[in-house]
């Protein structure tokens, strides 16, 4: 483990520990997205930089807008009278504790047999535009078609549906 | 064609915006505390009284007739009447005010005040640096505070300080032939009047 | 600056001399108003900020909406009953160090209006006023006039000792009481921390006599 | 790591996080050898014209915000293709471009609906 | 437009309303028309639709307070005196109440005449100053009405949303009533006189010289 | 029928406010606020930004006009009308010494009518100017409109100066004529600055007029249908802006505008773009007036000899005189008893009626559109709340 | 000294400094290095900016602006700095008070952030990212969030409703923004800005390459442009400010030195997109003309910047403020289509030939839609016109 | 431990965090944010796997990646846009709550 691995994982954790936490949810929307800034970062440090800005360009700048807006047409602006958690709580927490001990037993055993750090590769956008082009295109078109399918469902979903006025 | 006012509006600002350094009618700016305007003429602001000759309690025009005091619309102005008469400028006696103040801070500059004095005593200045941080100190003015000299009148309001010159001299001579009528009348007790000091000099100038 | 001042000012050290003369300065050159008119003066406001006057050439031209970034009020017209809460509260809600000019007759005493029943004589019985400027209204260059007066104010200003203005002072309010509308009249009818009415022996004389001679 | 291409940047971030904080330290500063802070009820109470503020303004709002954000969001993640492929483009043939075509025409259509259904009305 | 044959079509469109017309003997001659709040209504509707009135436009809505006063008349009494029955003139003094009165200008825009004017009175100054309102017919009197009512507290019935206008909504007075005792608010005046130094002085002695 | 009905047939129905979706936000527009021209309030509750209720709050600046009227002689009183709507001073005048000449019966000699007519067309354009420039400045136009605005402004302020002697309140006229009668030079001042005034109005329309982005805030938005517009005792310019043809100058020929030939510009749709387009042209209907005013003016006494202004006691009686100010229909009502005081004197403010309908245009509309209406308007509070 | 070196002659600074620095810290020093200049040069040009723009709106008006702090009021911004700095910094009880701290921070860092890959001159970039293009928006949507933090933490009527608008218009012109720069990224093939600028820095006669002479560019020049005066919240797009409705928008409960820092980071994020526009239609640090290159490339992008920022300032003296329905119909029903047609276009101007026949195809195919969307929008529900007046008598 | 494994850890802990925040959280708006959480840490994998693979050149685990991201966030819109929906109608975004109506 790198020192800036660790500089990068302590604000990631924390801000995704504390988006899960927080009372108030547009703190937990703001230390999300501390949390997948820091995530951002990560995979600039795993040399994925398409991918890390994207992070920040998708999570950071449209789905934490879309959180926020969804908060705000939602009340749940202010802090809550209820309290923050399900009434099964305890059952869900049993449940992702173990979770993750299974998770990093897994990975603690089978870690042995990972090789080191390769050389870094050459990842120029360019690339990964010959790839979507090339060998991704129908995934590309499939995920036009769901982008469309999404817009337009979540689209239907949240209009309300309007009398048919005048 | 969409954005052809836009462009008409823009071309219309570049215009002022480069006129602004070739012409004075795209330059209005008056630099105020260096630059002024022209005084103009008709101006006003604050009421003073008017004194004639050099000393500002013998010359007052005022005689304390009360009807300013009466007929100022925010009653701003406070006088009081003397018990005794005093000599004029022209020498004749007359009550004075003991107490003349206006409140500057209630006055409201309608001119009504000068309208209705039929003595040409009360006039409209045209000073307006007057700012101050002493609300009750320097914004109610007393006798001596309000008494500028009809010269300084003929300078801010020439026209109608001559206009008003003109007037009181043609009544003083009015009177002064009645009165030398009735000198006259009165017979040979030959009791020259005493020369009138400096009006009649002044109104020369 | 005058002498004597100068004379002061180096007790003081040289660091806060040069501190407080950036300081006001600074506070002097920047005074931006607060976007707030009330009745006739504020038409001579705005045609103070217009071409003709331009008071921007003070760098005051930024009229700032908002009383959180405003330095300066200028209470440009009457004062009525009904607006002296609001009046007396955005002053309250304006960050130190803040100046008012109190503008025209109206805001002075409540001039002409003064015998009304809704009007209120004078906003200095609710809140501190640094200049007035009297008139009615008062030409634009006379609120210039008023501009430079505060601005020399400022400049007199001392950062430390007893003459420090007043929000340097840990002690001194920063806000005032804002008065609450009652079944007559305002309540208080006045703010006793910040005015008193003079008292007069009217009762006697019958007229003051403030005279002259 | 020192030789990573994001160091500036991260030195970057750290300065202008420097320059923003360091002046607000300095007006702190001030405030405290010079000039007190003088709260009260009434200076920090929310502004709302000279008005006592009546009514909380954390109130729920319209949906219709709503689905701009949907729009965006999509466009967004669009944008996210497109710039791969505009990089990639002048190496591409014409028939690969047509399949970006394509994918751009899906969401047009997306989009036509939408103006259709009169989704984009600001209210 | 005389004033008088508009009463006599009013009276022979309305039945049942009484009017009067108030006489003006200024040299601007504009008399008015005195209507009763019973038919109040029905006027206004008639003087606004009939076809050649047409006052589709109420220009100036006010009020006026008219205090009560102490009216001296000469009556002739019948009285016995020394046994015999005489006319005998007495000065009679009567309080009389007092009352307020609304007055709406009137003018067409369509046949561009005008003014008429009319006069509404309360019957007295204190217990029943209601009057009907003319919203109805011309929304311009909202705001004036709503005006009056808070200067003057005529109390206009089926007028839509009555509330203080120009006062804040705690006011308990009517200031432009012409008994209305303004609040004490003591001023520094270094200018007294007058009513001025009456109050000056008034509050003086009442709080002592503070 | 019962008054009920006639009631609600024509206030315009108002929206529901429950909205079924978004909370509403009660919002107080003012009365400290950049664009409610003074400290004017509005009660607004908007859901999104769709205002769905709006009450208009006065009295802020109610500062007892009529009451202190009432214990001033007839002169006093006239400084005070100078203050009621502080943009037009002169036509206040006019107004106020219409009401008194026709309760008192006093004749205007010639010339004092013609300077009336001077000093108050000049006010229509300064008001007007003025008026346009605070509606883009309300648009958000940083400023230049209302610079240029008041450019122009400035220069019939100095002839105001000049010739009464105060640039705001001029309390020029007087019962029975003018104050003051011209300069030596003033004519020809005058006549420049009104021959160089279309040009100005051809700047402002080149500026403005035909910009996509005025035009896009302006058109459809306000819309004062005819109907209400009279029902509700609109004047003035906004009248106009609906299409009624009612300007009081032609309608009561006051003074002498019968001699002049002019135009009365009229709208069509009623909405804020109209309103705008009539005072544009209604300033240049005022340039014609004053260019054959200007042309004619006798010679001639400046006031009725007869009348005399200190200790001025009319007759028992009352009177309504109004006139076309450049808000709308300004009228005095004095009721005499006699004494120097007036017994009750009153105000009619175009500002105030014309105020009537702000709910009716605003409901349903943008919370931006709001101000731009209320610009629309042309009020003045000193003459709302008097 | 050759021209060259003046060039350079920062680069040279920056060596000769580095050369004293430890070998361990020398990549940290030299970071430091680039980096400190742009926290110098850029919140400078804010203060000169700001006083140009306030003497440039003053001459529109026809008066001076300020003039007399300093030099011809050149030291106004100091006053204003050394004012804010000294004021007192108000909160209000009821607001958010760490979010309300954080948010003017957030948007000075954010907008800082953006010049990390913007070449100021030649070889004078702070990094060059691989995919510095996508850095500079992914940055740049923090800003909206920055917003959102100042208006709602300050639980004022008017700054939600401002932080809604501006987030609002904000998302809305991003995507058009991306958009309009895809076709420049189609023509470079990279997204690296300094690849960008270097395509452009060449020259046919005297006349330069820049991506702005062609039909795509110059109607993407024109889109990214008015995409980035509402990203910008300038007039007439400064909807989220709207003084004369919500008053002073999402900052109005900031007093002090954070609203200078709003102030600040509003035109740092101005000057960003400003200089992003620059380096991708107008040949970033390159000379207009063959014969200029001479003069050092750092001046040309900093005199590029001041006309674009000239004409920011030109535009606001001039235009009223649109409103919100029209602003967001603006976007999604102009500005977007518009951009797809432009990549489209973009596209079809690299499968055709060189030759007169290209330039007439493709601007006709971007012209023609152009006029009819905007009588679409200009038709709408209501029709937007000029009108005639009728006149009684 | 190897670099490998770091990231690996981190990325099962934020599946858990996610997964503990979906599981535990009253508000539907945080659950939706725990899934989208979940989702991320296995684009977190994707990446570290991609990095520390045998074929970094391929460029598989960026794609998925960058299709992942793409698909959660249409996700994310069409949850959300769930979430306003039953919100108009129970007026309640508590999970709990809606439960109880439910009955």
């Amino acid at each position: 483990m790198t020192i800036p691995f660790l500089i990068l994982a302590a604000p990631t954790i924390a801000g995704i520990a504390a988006a899960m936490y927080l009372r108030n949810l547009v703190h937990c929307i703001l230390a999300l997205t501390l949390g997948f800034a820091g995530l951002a970062a990560l995979y600039l440090q795993l040399d994925a930089q398409f991918v890390g800005f994207t992070q920040i360009l998708v999570y950071v700048g449209a789905v934490a807008i879309l959180a926020v807006f969804a908060i705000m047409m939602t009340r749940s602006a202010g802090p809550m009278a209820q309290p923050v958690f399900s009434s099964s709580w305890i059952k869900g927490g049993c449940v992702a504790g173990a979770v993750f001990a299974v998770l990093a037993w897994a990975i603690y055993r089978s870690a042995t047999s990972l090789k080191m750090l390769p050389p870094q590769p050459e990842v120029a956008v360019r690339q990964i535009g010959d790839a979507l082009m090339h060998r991704f295109v129908l995934p590309l078109e499939i995920m036009g078609l769901l982008l469309t399918a999404a817009l337009i469902g979540a689209v239907l979903i949240a209009m309300q549906e309007k009398p048919e006025m005048q | 064609m969409l954005g052809e006012g836009i462009v008409k509006g823009l071309a219309e600002t570049a215009r002022n915006f480069l006129g602004s350094y070739v012409s004075k009618d795209r330059l209005t700016t008056v630099q105020y505390p260096e630059e002024r305007l022209p005084q103009i003429e008709a101006a006003r602001n604050f009421p003073f009284l008017v004194y004639d000759g050099e000393d500002w309690q013998q010359g007052m025009r005022c005689v304390s007739c009360l009807i300013c005091e009466k007929e100022c619309p925010p009653k701003c102005i406070s006088i009081e009447k003397s018990k005794d008469k005093k000599l004029d400028a022209s020498g004749k006696p007359q009550f004075y005010p003991t107490v003349f103040n206006i409140d500057v801070s209630v006055c409201m500059s309608c001119q009504i005040c000068v309208e209705v004095c039929p003595f040409d005593a009360i006039k409209m200045d045209v000073d307006f640096e007057l700012s101050t941080k002493d609300r009750f100190g320097d914004l109610l003015w007393n006798k001596e505070r309000l008494s500028k000299s009809n010269e300084y009148y003929r300078e801010i309001h020439p026209t109608e300080a001559a206009a008003v010159d003109a007037q009181l001299a043609e009544e003083r001579a009015k009177l002064e032939a009645k009165s030398k009528l009735a000198a006259e009348a009165k017979a040979a007790a030959a009791a020259t009047v005493p020369a009138q000091p400096a009006v009649g000099a002044t109104a020369e100038k | 600056m005058d002498e004597k001042l100068k004379v002061e000012l180096g007790k003081q050290g040289i660091f806060t001399t040069t501190l407080q003369e950036l300081y006001n300065w600074g506070r002097r050159n920047s005074l931006w108003p607060l976007n707030f008119g009330l009745a006739c003066c504020a038409i001579e406001m705005i045609a103070t900020t217009m071409a003709r006057y331009d008071l921007a050439r003070f760098g005051a031209e930024v009229f700032r909406p908002s009383p959180r970034q405003a330095d300066l009020m200028i209470v440009a017209g009457t004062i009525t009953k009904k607006m002296a809460p609001q009046v007396v509260r955005l002053y309250n809600q304006m960050a130190e160090p803040k100046y008012v000019i109190s503008m025209g007759a109206c805001a002075i005493s409540g001039g002409p209006f003064k015998q009304g029943y809704n009007v209120l004589k004078g906003i200095d019985r609710y809140i501190p006023v640094d200049v007035h400027i009297p008139g009615c209204p008062p030409r634009p260059e006379a609120l210039i006039d008023a501009f430079i007066t505060l601005q020399k104010q400022i400049d007199e200003q001392q950062l430390t000792g007893v003459g420090r203005p007043r929000h340097l002072d840990p002690d001194a309010p920063s806000e005032f009481i804002v008065p609450q509308f009652g079944p007559h009249d305002l309540e208080p009818p006045q703010n006793p921390d910040v005015w008193r009415p003079p008292l007069v022996n009217i009762s006697l004389a019958g007229k003051n006599e403030s005279g002259n001679d | 790591m020192t030789n990573s291409p994001y160091l500036p940047v991260v030195v970057l971030l750290l300065a202008a996080i420097a320059f923003t904080v360091s002046p607000l330290v300095l007006a702190w500063l001030w405030a405290k050898k010079f000039s007190p802070h003088k709260p009260g009820p009434s200076k920090n109470a929310i502004y709302e014209c000279g008005l006592e503020s009546a009514g909380d303004a954390w109130v729920q709002f319209k949906p219709g915000y709503y689905l701009y954000a949907i729009v965006f969001l999509v466009f967004d993640v669009e944008a996210v293709f497109l710039l791969p492929f505009a990089v990639a483009f002048t190496g591409l043939t014409a028939a690969e471009s047509i399949a970006m075509l394509v994918f751009l025409l899906l969401l047009v259509e997306g989009l036509v609906w939408a103006y259709q259904k009169k989704v984009l009305v600001w209210t | 437009m005389n004033l008088e044959t508009i009463k006599s079509e009013i009276e022979a469109n309305v039945p049942g309303c009484r009017l009067e017309i108030v006489p003006n003997n200024s040299p601007s001659g504009q008399h008015s028309l005195l209507i009763d709040s019973e038919t109040a209504l029905t006027v206004a509707r008639f003087l606004r639709d009939a076809a050649h009135l047409r006052f589709d436009y109420c220009s100036n809505v006010t009020g006026i307070d008219w205090p009560g006063k102490e009216i001296s008349e000469k009556v002739k009494i019948k009285k016995i005196l020394d046994g015999v029955e005489q006319e005998v003139e007495e000065i009679q003094k009567t309080q009389s109440a007092g009352h307020l009165e609304a007055v709406y200008h009137l003018y067409s825009m369509e046949k561009k005449h005008g003014p008429v004017i009319l006069r509404m009175r309360t019957e007295d100054r204190a217990d029943r100053i209601h009057l009907p309102s003319l919203t109805p017919i011309w929304r311009s009197a909202e705001f004036q009405e709503r005006e009056i009512f808070d200067l003057y507290g005529i109390v206009f019935d089926g007028h839509p949303d009555l509330r203080r206008i120009l006062m804040w909504d705690g006011f308990e007075d009517h200031p432009m009533r012409r008994d209305y005792v303004e609040p004490d608010d003591y001023e520094y005046e270094p200018t007294p006189h007058d009513a001025v130094l009456q109050k000056a002085k008034q509050h003086l002695s009442e709080t002592g010289g503070r | 029928m019962s008054a009920t009905t006639a009631a609600t047939a024509h206030f315009t129905p108002k929206p529901s406010t429950d909205g079924g979706e978004g909370q509403l936000l009660e919002v107080s527009m003012g009365p400290q606020h950049p664009s409610t021209h003074g400290v004017f309030r509005m009660d607004v509750a908007l859901d999104g930004e769709r205002v769905v209720k709006l009450k208009p709050v006065f009295g802020y600046l109610h500062r007892n006009h009529e009451k202190i009227a009432e214990t001033e002689t007839y002169l006093g009183s006239m400084p005070y009308t100078d203050r009621l709507d502080y943009l037009c001073s002169i036509t206040n005048n006019w107004a106020y010494a219409l009401a008194v000449e026709k309760l008192a019966g006093i004749q205007v000699p010639e010339r004092a009518e013609y300077l009336r007519v001077i000093t108050g067309e000049l006010t229509r354009l300064q008001n007007h100017t003025s008026v346009i420039g605070f509606l883009l400045q309300d648009m958000g136009a940083s400023g230049t409109p209302l610079m240029y605005a008041f450019r122009e402004r400035e220069k019939v302020l100095d002839l105001f100066e000049s010739l009464t002697g105060s640039r705001m309140m001029c309390n020029y006229m007087r019962f029975g004529g003018c104050r003051a009668d011209m300069p030596a030079g003033w004519l020809q001042q005058a006549q420049k600055v009104v021959e160089a005034f279309p040009r100005f109005l051809d700047e402002f329309e080149r500026l403005l007029s035909g910009n996509e982005i005025l035009m896009a805030r302006t058109q459809g938005v306000g819309v004062l249908s005819k109907e209400l517009a009279v029902d509700a005792g609109i004047t003035g310019p906004m009248l106009r802006g609906s299409g009624v043809n009612y300007d009081i100058r032609k309608v009561d020929k006051y003074g002498i505008y019968e001699r002049f030939s002019f135009k009365v510009p009229l709208g069509e749709h009623g909405d804020v773009y109209d309103r705008y387009m009539v005072r544009l042209l209604e300033m240049r209907e005022s340039v014609k007036i004053l260019q054959q005013a200007m042309r004619d003016v006798p010679p001639g006494p400046i006031m009725d000899a007869k009348t005399k202004l200190r200790g001025f006691r009319p007759k028992a009686g009352e009177a309504y005189g109004r006139i076309e100010s450049p808000k709308g229909e300004l009228g005095f009502y004095l009721i005499s008893d006699g004494s120097p005081n007036p017994y009750r004197y009153r105000v009619r403010p175009p500002s105030l009626v014309n105020l009537t309908v702000l709910e009716d245009m605003c409901l349903g509309q943008n919370v931006a559109d709001i101000v731009v209406i209320l610009g629309s308007i042309d009020f003045i509070l000193g003459e709302v709340d008097r | 000294m050759t021209p060259e070196t003046i060039d350079r002659i920062f680069i040279i600074w920056k060596h000769w400094l580095l050369s004293y620095a430890p070998a361990g810290v020398q990549p940290l020093f030299s970071a430091l290095l680039s980096v400190v200049p742009v926290l110098a040069v850029f919140p400078l040009l804010f203060a000169i900016t700001t006083v140009l723009e306030r003497k440039g709106l003053g001459r529109i008006q026809n008066r001076y602006g300020p003039n007399r702090v300093g030099p011809y009021g050149f030291f106004q911004p100091i006053a204003d700095g050394v004012k804010s700095l000294t004021k007192e910094d108000v909160v209000p009880r009821t607001a958010d008070q760490a979010v309300h701290f954080l948010a003017p921070l957030l948007l000075v860092a954010a907008a800082f952030l953006a010049y990390a890959v913007l070449p100021v001159g030649r070889n004078m970039v702070v990094a060059n990212l691989n995919a510095g293009v996508l850095f500079f928006f992914a940055v740049g949507s923090l800003v909206e969030l920055a917003v959102f933090m100042a208006g709602w933490s300050s639980r004022n009527k008017y700054s939600l409703l401002g932080a809604m608008r501006a987030i609002a218009q904000m998302i809305s012109y991003e995507v058009p923004l991306v958009l309009a720069s895809v076709v420049v990224i189609m023509a470079a093939g990279s997204l690296s800005t300094v690849t960008i600028v270097n395509m452009q820095a060449s020259y046919t006669g005297i006349w330069p390459h820049w991506f702005v002479f062609t039909p795509w560019g110059f109607v993407g020049f024109v889109l990214f442009m008015i995409a980035a005066t509402a990203e910008a919240n300038r007039s007439p797009f400064d909807l989220p400010e709207g003084e004369s409705e919500i008053v002073a928008g999402y900052y109005i409960e900031y007093s002090g030195f954070k609203f200078a820092l709003f102030f600040l980071g509003e035109y740092l994020g101005m000057f960003a997109t400003s200089g992003m526009a620059i380096t991708l239609f107008l040949g970033g640090w390159a000379a207009p003309f063959s014969f200029l290159t001479w003069v050092p490339s750092y001046f040309w992008f900093f005199a590029k910047l001041l006309v674009l920022i000239a004409g920011f300032i030109w535009v606001r003296g001039t235009l009223p403020r649109l409103r919100m329905d029209q602003l967001m119909n603006f976007a999604w029903k102009f500005m977007l289509p518009m951009t797809l047609l432009n990549i489209f276009v973009a596209g079809t101007w690299h499968f055709m030939a060189a030759g007169s026949v290209r330039w007439l195809v493709c601007a006709v195919l971007i012209f023609a839609p152009s006029v009819l969307l905007a009588l679409g929008l200009e038709k709408g529900k209501k029709k937007i016109a000029a009108r005639t007046y009728r006149f009684a008598e | 431990m190897s670099s490998l494994t770091s990231y690996l850890l981190l990325s099962s802990l934020l599946f858990s965090i996610g997964l503990a925040g979906a599981l535990t959280r009253r508000s539907a708006i945080l659950v939706l944010i725990g899934i989208e959480l979940m989702l991320n840490a296995a684009n977190l994998n994707f990446i570290a796997f991609w990095r520390y693979g045998p074929d970094p050149a391929a460029l598989t685990g960026t794609m998925f990646a960058i299709f992942s991201i793409s698909v959660a966030a249409a996700e994310a819109a069409v949850g959300l846009g769930i979430i306003l929906a039953v919100y108009r109608h129970s007026k309640t975004t508590d999970l709990d709550q809606m439960n109880s109506m439910k009955g």
